[in-house]
């Protein structure tokens, strides 16, 4: 593995745990907690949430349980085996219903192209119409969000195609409370999205540079807490096959490349 | 006696029909169905699904699809994209309706309770509506407009099932996702099994019957049929198998050579009617 | 822990809150729970039920309703009507909320699917709508005007079970009937169950627990809580018991007595918390 | 038992007995039919039929079972028994849906008062403000009555304050096919209910005079085909305890005198 691989590995390994601890953070006790599928590290984050601060939320996940206790975490988030040990499964049809009765607090989305006022796409780059990218579509995403009490985008790359003026199509929106990315956490004020937080490693003017409509810079950003031993810790005992790192294609490739 | 061969089954559907396809994503999902449809080459399809990945994709590359009305189409981030669903749409050659997941469920929420539209709670400040024309009404008690998600009424559900008897009664272990709704919308049901019952055996736990026989016109023998997907509790999904499809899919060639490869597990020999 | 004692859970009841009871007519409805309930001299509720007998009967007998929301009350033809819902009806002190089981149905999906009302087939030259004010909307699709059923969002679902955890997992075995819906469609739930049972037991079949812990406020040890109707497959139906209660239904005094000689049995020593 | 009530007591039996063999007869092999609760005769009826000529009729019924094989016929016909022998259960919420999209052939339903438009009351004698009495309601009839292929209404008592000329409240209408009672069959044409046989032992001018609304019994009125050996036979066989009987109050009245 080159030298600067071996950066891009390390940057990213850090930048997927800073992740994982910031989404787990994002859930409290008791709260009720929804992931989808694609959804690897909200998966992993809700368990580490579960094992550290917040042991008594519920968690229900698009593989049809309600808090499974699954002997490892599984790559794909709807895989069946993250029924096992569960009480009671509970089909999507049932859990939609939970979201429009207002029974979840919590709900991680992906987001293709997220704009200032916090709208997302996951559906098409370019005119609908005549698309350039068909997306693979928001899921559940255009009903949840107006009705989870909030919801958090994590996207794994944070650049300018990700944050746009204006998102070519509004897959969904609303409640929107929190963006997470690896270079920092963004969080919806009453005028758009705004830094909340810079990851160590990174810096405000990076993330300005990288987000393509205007941050306020003016106050003082704080740096992201860290990881703290206790929940690197936990992380790796919860996780020690790495699904968090997944989501990141040069992790992947790592993977690959050290497997062979 | 619905018990009858794949082929048979398969041949059922029509050209141009609309099918609603069982399981989630890659799990539990009608593969070996979606496989013969594509040997027998089915054209003009409209698929419903919510989460859909491997059957719709490898039915949009063999040139199968028309239309498709689902929530998310994609595989995981271990795969990617769905790149024939991708390509398909871009091309213009399969129309995505675009959906929430959950306004697939009501719409055939819809045909299930006999309505011609189902009101949805959520949606607002989506493009999704204005896209598909999902229009709303008025409460006539709060005056609140509401989206109605218009009847999905398909003309076959197709379902993959751990037990099912001779006579069409199916037993799902693990998540049902909407399969019992899609049952229920559909005008008729073909059922794929892992394996083939005694009747008797259901009648031990009649709770455990998610769709009664009445309802199933056909009924194949299929182990091992959701492959390259995974069938809670008998396998998980093999991941090397879908890595090879989606080197496949892009390319019409290597796409008949799955297909063939597949069709000795497919047409398997317990699995005569 | 949820498991507490009847009297608990009873309290938990405030007067003039809205009950959907589960089971249908004489099976597995919450008896135990009804008559405590009677006892504890709770008012004005409204009750909720597609098809009931004993359970709504006795709570009209006592003094307990205000309202009723149901298809039908009423004691087959052994035993004839449901005289203290009748009498309580025709004097005026207890509001018949004139219904369908099926617009019943579609109240309590209006509720689960947190929509303000939902669309219901049917009811076509009826005069149930008119008399309940049952309003019509257009179906923005194909013009039609379909009845609209008014969420009815209980404050609780009280129902009876066979198996449930110490936390509110309960399964059900044979017919469900609308138990599974009124758990979505209340604001909670309150158990009672023949059998407390180890949460590990309930793992080894997640499919057949029709209802999860996260929605369950309570849950009473009440072995024969369905009685004197019946609890499949334990016990039938005891007939001279229902009779007996027709007879005592008619008198304040006789109520009491019954009330009382039910008490022992209902305050279950078991049943703990 | 005097003479008198014995006359009444066989009268009353000949009476269950042709009635649950007409409802049978309503039965086509291979439809589909559901039986409420309240409703001996229909259930022993559709039995009937499903062992004489229409054994592949798909049986729903409130208990909750498709196509049970119970034992023994229980006097409730929502006792949980009527589930035994079923492969496949079938709540009620499914049932009604079944019935909304149009998947009933027949449905058997009673009726407190009947007039000549073949509509059906089950709700209130009277004003519905200020009831005189206060029936059970319809059950899931008003939505039933118009989605099934057809209706057959059974009542076991004739007389003009059934059938009247206009009833004090319609809690359901349409597709009425037939109705069934212990004189004679009727059946709906396009202006309304008329006779269509009478059965053994009654009269056109019985039934006509004890009808609140008016015949046209100008034509050739039919006897109706009394039982034949073979339905009696199996009827006997299929109901032994009479549960077919448990409509007719003189026949309780009996049974209890002889259980004494």
């Amino acid at each position: 593995m080159s030298r600067d691989i071996q950066n891009d590995v390390e940057a990213a390994s850090r930048a997927a745990d800073q992740m994982a601890v910031c989404l787990a953070r994002e859930v409290g006790d008791g709260e009720f907690v929804f992931h989808g599928v694609n959804s690897p590290l909200p998966m992993v984050a809700i368990f580490l949430a579960k094992k550290l601060h917040a042991p008594r939320c519920t968690l229900i996940s698009v593989a049809g349980a309600v808090d499974p206790e699954p002997e490892r975490l599984p790559f794909s988030t709807n895989d069946p085996r993250l029924c096992a040990g569960a009480a009671a499964l509970f089909s999507n049809p049932d859990a939609y219903d939970l979201f429009a009765r207002g029974g979840f607090d919590l709900m991680f989305l992906g987001g293709a192209q997220i704009d200032k006022a916090g709208r997302v796409n996951m559906s098409y780059i370019g005119d609908p119409a005549a698309p350039k990218v068909r997306l693979p579509g928001g899921g559940g995403g255009s009903v949840i969000m107006p009705q989870a009490g909030r919801t958090v985008i994590w996207r794994t790359v944070h650049d300018t195609r990700t944050f746009v003026p204006k998102v070519d199509f509004v897959t969904q929106t609303g409640n929107l409370s929190r963006v997470v990315t690896p270079l920092a956490v963004l969080c919806m004020k009453e005028d758009g999205i705004e830094l909340e937080s810079v990851h160590a490693g990174s810096t405000a003017e990076e993330v300005a540079e990288r987000t393509g409509f205007s941050l306020d810079l003016s106050g003082d950003i704080p740096e992201t807490l860290p990881p703290a031993d206790e929940e690197l810790a936990a992380l790796e005992e919860l996780d020690p096959e790495g699904v968090r790192y997944s989501e990141f294609p040069v992790l992947r490739a790592a993977k690959r490349e050290v497997s062979i | 006696m619905k018990l009858v061969t794949l082929a048979e089954a398969a041949r059922l559907v029509e050209d141009g029909q609309m099918i609603a396809l069982g399981g989630n994503s890659l799990t539990r999902t009608p593969a070996t169905f979606v496989r013969e449809l594509a040997r027998q080459k089915r054209r003009d399809l409209c698929l419903v699904k919510t989460a859909g990945a491997y059957d719709i994709d490898l039915l949009c590359a063999a040139g199968a699809v028309a239309e498709v009305r689902s929530g998310y189409i994609g595989f995981e981030n271990m795969f990617g994209l769905a790149q024939a669903y991708r390509r398909g749409v871009e091309s213009g050659d399969v129309r995505a309706v675009e959906h929430a997941c959950y306004s697939v469920i009501a719409g055939l929420r819809a045909a299930a309770y006999g309505l011609p539209s189902q009101p949805v709670a959520g949606m607002n400040g989506s493009d999704v509506p204005a896209l598909t024309d999902f229009r709303q009404a008025e409460d006539p008690y709060t005056g609140e407009r509401v989206y109605m998600i218009p009847q999905i009424r398909p003309d076959w559900a197709v379902l993959h099932v751990q037990h099912a008897d001779a006579e069409g009664n199916a037993r799902i272990d693990g998540g049902v996702f909407e399969d019992v709704l899609m049952s229920r919308a559909a005008k008729s049901v073909i059922l794929t099994s892992e394996r083939i019952v005694e009747t008797d055996f259901l009648k031990e736990k009649p709770e455990r019957t998610n769709i009664p026989a009445f309802m199933v016109r056909a009924v194949v023998h299929a182990p091992c049929g959701a492959a390259p997907g995974s069938c809670h509790p008998l396998y998980d999904t093999d991941e090397e198998a879908v890595a090879a499809y989606l080197k496949a899919a892009v390319d019409p060639e290597r796409l008949r050579a799955h297909l063939a490869e597949w069709a000795e597990r497919d047409h398997h020999p317990a699995a005569k009617g």
